[in-house]
């Protein structure tokens, strides 16, 4: 009876063990490329580097979770920026004051699509889509051809010097993002939540959960992150522009699915986004140190990306021989495949 | 309405007669913003300018069919597109057909490895495409070595070919290309309306666990729809260097997203299934028309063209849910995997979601 | 546990499977450069005319009497690690500056630069990562071409504080802070009388009305371009040429020829398209090539010679105007290389001597609010005569 | 000659036990005929688990074999194994007496090997006639969809089936679904007919519709492989019977020779004493319950457009009121209406004497309602969490610590109590419910519901696909709680278990409430004919 036991658990153990396996492979490669890797700036830099896109990442892994993505989270930080920017640049709102609208408007932007997919029942692949493209329009409307900068001081300061020691504030809220992010998941009622309507929607609803009104709630989190992430980037850039952050929504979605989380919700943990997210930035870190171009970069995280399924697929295979004969179909590989290539419903 | 007329594909049917009529609607809005709207050269470039773009959607509505997603379709139109226009430019002496039969064979291997990674393999065919989105634009550029195909090395038919025209109706053309793409959709939506592997790759969208049950290789099936969305990527790859002329290894960039939402607005429903290629040639025929009306919209300024795009794209996918709702209320298209209240558990609701789709087929939805 | 040794066993197999092609690449690609430098050289002397040759025949004895010109200039031999970094990878004349630098690097006898950049689709956010990646690195030098506008200050002023110089060229930083000086290739105020010469030209002596296709409303040298060449026809001279219109392509050939055709639907008076993009420029010629509008439209602006042969020999582009992009990175090296080993200094009026291009002297940039630079120029103005 | 004709006396198919004894049935004797598929030893493993372990079975044309056992007992496998979806680890499959190789389903499909499930494996956007002809092999490339349609239409008729081969199957009821699976097959000419518990999402009339087509099946002399859980309709269909124990084949005989009493022995392995939980039914014991007082339910003129209309009842605490009617009749919009899924169009719901207005599920979870869906496994459970995450999943906000974290060690124990209360068979707590059996998973639901406390507990088809001694838990255990004071709703298409659970019994048609009766006063016969409207 040994093997019976318990593969939803343990294959998100398994994935992270594959993770952590990875990201020491990558360090260690890491360590003997480059004399400059083991520096603490350098793993300052590493994080500050993409802190705004891995911000985002924990939120998108909540989304993911619950079966839905949103790829309008790279516009909406855009418009985020963007706000912040122009409320700076042409009106006398305090500055404080325009980061908190700044925000509000992000989050007023996911409540727009939340609303959209889950009352009108339109795939949030379709409604991000429309808010990819359309939120970067707005972003353009407000910043225009200029450039907007000349921020307060202690605005870039927050997202250029350390705040506690030589660490960023935008880097400490990554880590304070990614462990409430975690705890939440993993500990309450709503990550517990996300699980289930992330694994079968209706059945939620049967259960008495009010799922529209999560799932809305969630997007206009996204949103109102994502905002909080450009506002944070605008503060690391010292300057904004109308394409700020165009194009992380790939990156953002890459890490969070190499971190385990199924793209048809239901699976996956933030320790395993959490080592994904460290595996990426080792990688892209020392490959550039080692003088590595940004498209091989790129290409090598696509091939791990696609490695590291493979590999899994293959425990998984190894492991079938555990699972109840009985079990219903959707644990059988052959059916599994086709369940779990459907896009993002 | 007899039982007829909503009989088979009726609502796929209606889903693009909505289409048509939406984009006729466009067109009389902007005929009346604009003036001189209607002039040939409108017609011309968003006839051209479809026939890219709607020849990768059709391909990608292949693969949305049998519930997968191909994000890689951008990178493969740049390899074909590339891979190309440097062999026209070493063997000059190539005529058409050799050119478009080895855009094609490009885009379909590429297309085959993305689906023996998504068939055998068993990887979710979002992870793949998405690492094969890079992996393939990385073997570009360093296959490429940056250097830039010119239309100065391209035979001059090649060159020539956007503006070859079948026929003319006054200021209106038919270009070759236009008819060649549209050709091409209704050919395969044709084939795959009366051949047996066509109707297979709907039952497989429709139900996998009875299309494994019915015997069907579901493996062949999904690598199929893998290649020829790759294959359809590959010939959009050789429109794009007929019409541009100019390839950079950057070719083709984003096509992804364009290819999809065409797919989508044309009703290919995300769950599988649902949809037709017709469909996402009308998708694409729309966002093109929005497209190139609000470049002509003087009231418009450049900033707002985004915005006023992703939201008209946004309204037609709500009107698209609202209206399929309205017509049919049994099994909305786009409501993915709700169950409509009010009915016994025997009905469709129940049935499309057995044989234990519990990891996939009911994982959204929830609106009454 | 035997799977998981499997799995490490793998994954190692795969660490240096990546490690091997990313060294590969770097290493194949540099020697595919080094010949193409040879070979487009010899391209371009073929059939290229007075102006145009003068530089190419330059370098050529240049190359033979290597060790001359390198005593006549900087001290070789000193250690220089330097990053050369684009706006992005993949584009043709980031890679010809590259040949230049190379060539540089060749004749100072030191190591050549590393050619780095980001990806077209992460531009902004890649160089940033480059520069602070070479502030981790220690090298000596990054040469610029900068994408990321002011953005970029913040990871060029950590890399300044690590000791290394930063040079910008082709595009600099707008406000100047941070870089030594900006290796500008033409001057920037010039630009616009070079594309208002070039209308008239093309226009004839009774004027005309035109439109300008810029690449994205955020890229600074075609704005300040642009804003140079209003300037010039609101004098007396140019005022029989009258600007219609200014719209983006984005750098991309589909909007770009899109956004050509549109201008044509608009503006029915207009005779010319004026796109100081090389991208653009070559999708506007399409676009009239297509729809067989040379006649009415002709187009002109900032182009590669390579891209524009066909339509400069149609009559759908007769003129348009470039700088040498060899060159630019030749000189970029070159002063960068005096900058980071000290033989010169970032000042007003010192002057150096760059190999095979002569003497150049810095001065303070006339085009910006503040920094300096070293202004390469001319143009060069290619029509059916001297593009061969 | 291994054809046989039954007689059915019983016109409406109102199957009690009683019926059995007026079948006519010859004994077959497997020896003397070649059987069309054999199973010689078979056995199957996964990794540590035996599913099947040196099996045999014969089954001969023209007879309906019928194969029971408990969940678990390996009769999925077997099935799998003989539609090529599994290939035996040791033993040998025999087509016509020569050892055959099944790699694939088209390997069992070009033999003739077809198999219908309970719910039907169809195509829901593609046509009827498409669904009867997707897998053929003979028809060409290309589809000649005139053809197509006229050969359909003819299946279908000689099926004496009016279903128009042009409509989206979607649009069928799930007993058409599976006549179409019926058609497909003999589309195919099969030879071997399986049928995995075709009956078990049928109303009743709907399986007499499909026991008249087996019977044609069986006159056409295809061997059919009947599994089931429903041990009447295994008496009334049957010529021989086999059952399955533990992956292992413990007998098989002609259905005279056996009594339902050794068959339940044989399948359970152990006398299981009571079938029904309330086979002496209370309301014998205790006639006109005493406590005329709190009705906990009180509903009045209840209708949703399109589902049901104007219906009227009370419900007593401590009662049992069993809803019976076709599939299709309105009685689980009945149960999503006083749940919140599909929010009533018109009428009042009184929960103990208030006014109740239910918009949504919380608003139901709030009155003390609780709603056991019949479909377990796409509304009942989430099939990838723990049996504790399905059990404390409505009622999460009670286990919120001050700090927003779940109190899990609470969780657990509740989890815990319930384990052992319901007697739910699990190697652990954490174990996905996907993971269990049938009826464990239905214990799970039942305690998912029960921890919220509910006062009036809805249960829809509670014992659907679970085997007889998970049924006779689940029954004991609804009685239980009946007894402790919970009103309890019963819709089942079952009629023996709502007959023999319910203290009243509704009867709906067609959207209505045609009659509500003391269940001791009235016999099926009644019931079905008021369902059907005779």
């Amino acid at each position: 009876m040994t093997g019976r036991a318990r593969p939803v658990i343990s294959e998100n153990r398994r994935w992270e063990l594959l993770l952590l396996t990875i990201l020491v492979v990558t360090v260690i490669f890491n360590v003997m490329q480059s004399t400059n890797y083991l520096g603490i700036n350098n793993f300052i830099n590493l994080f500050e580097l993409s802190v705004e896109k891995i911000i985002v990442a924990v939120v998108m892994a909540f989304v993911i979770v619950c079966g839905e993505i949103d790829l309008s989270v790279a516009s909406i930080m855009g418009v985020g920026a963007c706000v912040v920017a122009v409320l700076h640049d042409s009106t006398s709102v305090p500055f404080t004051l325009a980061i908190l609208i700044a925000v509000g408007v992000g989050g007023l932007a996911g409540l727009l699509q939340g609303w959209c997919s889950a009352t009108l029942g339109v795939p949030s692949l379709v409604v991000t889509l429309a808010g990819l493209i359309g939120f970067r329009g707005l972003a353009r409307i407000l910043v225009e051809d200029r450039s907007i900068g000349d921020f307060p001081e202690w605005f870039d300061s927050l997202g250029q010097s350390g705040v506690i020691g030589p660490l960023p504030f935008s880097v400490i809220v990554f880590f304070v993002a990614i462990l409430f992010g975690g705890v939440v998941l993993g500990r309450t009622g709503l990550g517990r939540r996300a699980y289930v309507i992330g694994d079968n929607a209706e059945m939620a609803r049967y259960s008495g959960i009010d799922v529209v009104g999560y799932k809305i709630r969630l997007f206009a989190v996204s949103g109102a992150v994502a905002a909080f992430a450009g506002v944070l980037f605008a503060a690391r850039l010292g300057s904004v522009r109308g394409d700020v952050a165009s194009g992380f929504e790939l990156d953002i979605i890459t890490m969070v699915l190499l971190g385990g989380v199924s793209i048809f919700g239901g699976t996956g943990s933030m320790l395993g986004v959490f080592t994904s997210i460290l595996i990426v930035l080792n990688l892209r870190n020392g490959l550039g140190l080692a003088n590595v171009e940004a498209n091989t970069q790129t290409g090598i995280i696509g091939v791990i990306l696609i490695a590291s399924v493979v590999l899994r697929n293959a425990f998984a295979r190894f492991d079938t021989s555990s699972l109840d004969t009985q079990a219903p179909p959707h644990h059988e590989p052959a059916v599994t495949n086709h369940d779990l290539t459907t896009a993002n419903p | 309405m007899t039982t007829m007329s909503m009989s088979r594909l009726g609502p796929d049917r209606l889903k693009e007669l909505t289409l048509a009529a939406t984009i006729f609607l466009s067109l009389v809005v902007f005929g009346l913003l604009i003036e001189g709207y209607f002039s040939g050269r409108f017609f011309n470039r968003v006839t051209l300018g479809v026939a890219i773009v709607a020849v990768v959607a059709a391909g990608q509505s292949l693969v949305i069919l049998t519930r997968n997603i191909d994000l890689s379709v951008g990178s493969i139109v740049g390899v074909s597109a590339y891979v190309t226009g440097q062999q026209l430019g070493n063997h000059p002496e190539a005529n058409v057909v050799v050119a478009i039969a080895l855009a094609i064979a490009i885009g379909a291997i590429l297309g085959l490895i993305n689906g023996l990674l998504v068939a055998v393999a068993r990887i979710p065919s979002i992870i793949v495409t998405l690492g094969t989105l890079a992996i393939y634009r990385t073997v570009l550029i360093a296959y490429g070595d940056a250097k830039t195909i010119t239309a100065d090395t391209l035979p001059s038919w090649l060159v020539n070919l956007p503006k070859s025209t079948l026929f003319s109706i006054g200021d209106y053309d038919l270009r070759f290309m236009f008819a060649l793409a549209i050709g091409v959709v209704i050919a395969l939506q044709i084939a795959f309306g009366r051949l047996r592997v066509g109707r297979r790759l709907y039952a497989l969208g429709s139900n996998p666990d009875a299309a494994h049950q019915a015997g069907l290789s579901i493996n062949r099936l999904t690598v199929l729809a893998f290649v020829g969305c790759g294959a359809l990527a590959g010939l959009g790859g050789f429109l794009f260097l007929a019409r541009f002329g100019t390839i950079t290894v950057t070719a083709g960039q984003g096509l992804e997203l364009q290819a999809i939402a065409a797919a989508v607005v044309g009703g290919v429903s995300t769950l599988g299934g649902a949809g037709t290629l017709v469909g996402s040639l009308f998708g694409a025929l729309l966002i093109e028309v929005l497209n190139q009306s609000l470049v002509r919209l003087p009231a418009l300024s450049e900033f707002w063209r985004d915005a006023v795009l992703g939201l008209l794209i946004l309204i037609a996918v709500i009107l698209d849910a609202v209206l399929a709702r309205r017509f049919n209320p049994g099994r909305p298209r786009i409501l993915a995997g709700t169950s409509a209240p009010g009915r016994e558990p025997g009905s469709a609701q129940a049935i499309t979601e057995t044989g234990g789709t519990a990891t996939g087929g009911a994982a959204t939805g929830g609106a009454p | 546990m035997t799977h998981y040794k499997k799995l490490l066993a793998l994954i190692a197999a795969l660490a240096m499977l990546a490690a091997a092609c990313g060294s590969d690449d770097t290493e194949a690609s540099n020697d595919e450069e080094t010949a193409e430098t040879a070979d487009s050289d010899a391209a371009d002397s073929d059939g290229a005319e007075e102006e145009a040759m003068e530089e190419d025949a330059d370098s050529e004895e240049a190359m033979e009497e290597e060790d001359a010109m390198a005593d006549g200039g900087f001290e070789a031999g000193l250690d220089f690690n330097a990053i050369l970094l684009p706006k992005f990878t993949g584009i043709a004349v980031f890679d010809q500056a590259n040949e230049g630098a190379l060539e540089a690097a060749g004749e100072l006898g030191t190591n050549e630069a590393e050619f780095l950049g980001p990806t077209a689709d992460n531009s902004v956010a890649g160089q940033i990562e480059i520069v602070t990646n070479a502030a981790t690195q220690g090298v000596d030098a990054v040469m610029i071409s900068n994408n990321a506008g002011d953005q970029i200050e913040p990871a060029v002023a950590d890399l300044v504080d690590t000791g290394a110089v930063v040079v910008t060229w082709d595009s600099p930083i707008p406000s100047s802070n941070g870089e030594s000086l900006f290796v500008a290739q033409v001057d920037f105020d010039e630009t616009g009388k070079v594309m208002a010469d070039m209308a008239r030209s093309i226009l004839g002596d009774d004027g005309g009305s035109f439109a300008v296709l810029s690449a994205s409303p955020d890229a600074s040298n075609q704005n300040a371009w642009i804003a140079a060449l209003e300037e010039v026809l609101a004098t007396d001279e140019y005022a029989d040429l009258i600007l219609l219109d200014t719209v983006y392509g984005n750098d991309e050939s589909e909007e770009s020829y899109n956004q050509a055709l549109a201008l044509v639907d608009q503006h029915p008076d207009m005779e010319l398209i004026m796109s100081p993009t090389t991208v653009g420029i070559a999708a506007a010629a399409k676009a009239m090539q297509d729809e067989d509008l040379c006649e009415d439209v002709k187009v002109s602006g900032l182009g590669l010679p390579d891209e524009m042969r066909a339509y400069t020999a149609s009559g759908c582009a007769p003129e348009f105007a470039l700088w040498s992009f060899v060159d630019l990175g030749y000189l970029t090296y070159y002063v960068t290389y005096g900058l980071a080993t000290g033989q010169i200094e970032a000042a007003d009026g010192a002057s150096f001597s760059a190999g095979r291009m002569g003497d150049y002297t810095i001065e303070t940039d006339p085009t910006r609010d503040a920094g300096l630079r070293v202004l390469m120029g001319p143009f060069t103005v290619y029509n059916e005569d001297n593009i061969g | 000659m291994y054809i046989h004709v039954r007689t059915h006396t019983n016109v409406h198919g109102l199957t009690t036990t009683g019926d059995l004894a007026v079948t006519i049935r010859t004994p077959t004797d497997a020896g003397l005929v070649q059987p069309v598929l054999s199973l010689r030893g078979v056995t199957k493993r996964f990794g540590a688990t035996t599913a099947l372990s040196s099996v045999g079975i014969d089954l001969l044309a023209g007879e309906v074999h019928t194969l029971v056992g408990e969940n678990g007992a390996g009769k999925s496998t077997l099935i799998k194994v003989i539609t090529g979806l599994h290939q035996p680890d040791e033993g040998e499959i025999l087509v016509d007496g020569s050892p055959t190789q099944l790699s694939s389903t088209s390997d069992a499909q070009s033999l003739g090997i077809a198999a219908i499930y309970q719910e039907p494996m169809i195509f829901p956007e593609l046509s009827v006639a498409e669904n009867i002809f997707i897998s053929h092999q003979n028809r060409g490339r290309i589809v000649n969809w005139r053809r197509m349609y006229a050969d359909a239409g003819e299946i279908l008729a000689s099926l004496d089936m009016a279903i128009n081969p042009r409509i989206p199957a979607s649009q069928l009821t799930v007993g058409g679904q599976q006549a179409v699976e019926i058609a497909k097959a003999i589309s195919l000419d099969v030879r071997v007919l399986i049928m995995d518990e075709p009956t078990a999402s049928l109303s009743a009339h709907e399986v007499e519709r499909l026991f008249e087509q087996v019977a044609r099946l069986r006159e056409r002399g295809v061997a059919v492989l009947f599994i089931s859980h429903r041990l009447d309709e295994v008496f009334r269909i049957s010529d021989r019977i086999t059952v399955f124990r533990d992956g292992q084949h413990i007998s098989t005989l002609p259905v005279d020779d056996v009594t339902q009493e050794q068959l339940v022995r044989d399948m359970v392995g152990r006398d299981v004493d009571e079938f029904f939980g309330r086979q002496q039914t209370p309301s014998s014991e205790e006639p006109s319950e005493p406590k005329p007082a709190a009705a906990a339910l009180k509903v009045e003129g209840l209708s949703v457009n399109g589902a049901f209309e104007d219906v009227t009842f009370e419900l007593r605490a401590g009662e049992i009121l069993g809803f019976a009617g076709l599939v299709g009749a309105g009685r689980t919009d009945i149960a999503l209406a006083l749940f919140g899924i599909t929010p009533a169009d018109r009428g009042s719901i009184e929960v103990f004497g208030n006014e109740a207005s239910i918009h949504k599920p919380a608003d139901a979870l709030g009155h003390g309602i609780a709603y056991l869906s019949e479909d377990r496994r796409q509304l009942g459970l989430s099939m990838p969490q723990s049996i504790i995450a399905n059990i404390t999943l409505p009622s999460l906000a009670r286990y919120r610590s001050r700090s927003g974290l779940l109190r899990t060690a609470e969780e657990r124990a509740v989890a815990e109590r319930f384990r052992q209360q319901l007697q739910i068979k699990a190697a652990s707590l954490d174990t996905p419910v996907g993971n269990l059996s049938g009826g464990n998973q239905q214990k799970t639901m039942l305690a998912k519901w029960l921890n919220t406390e509910p006062r009036i507990l809805i249960l829809d088809e509670p014992t659907r696909g679970i085997d007889v001694g998970a049924k006779a838990d689940v029954h004991h255990h609804i009685d239980e709680l009946a007894r402790q004071g919970m009103a309890v709703i019963l819709i089942s298409s079952d009629l023996p278990e709502v007959m023999a659970m319910s203290d009243r019994i509704a009867v709906m048609r067609e959207g209505r409430l045609v009659g509500i009766h003391d269940s001791a006063s009235i016999d099926s016969e009644t019931i079905m004919r008021a369902a059907v409207a005779a």
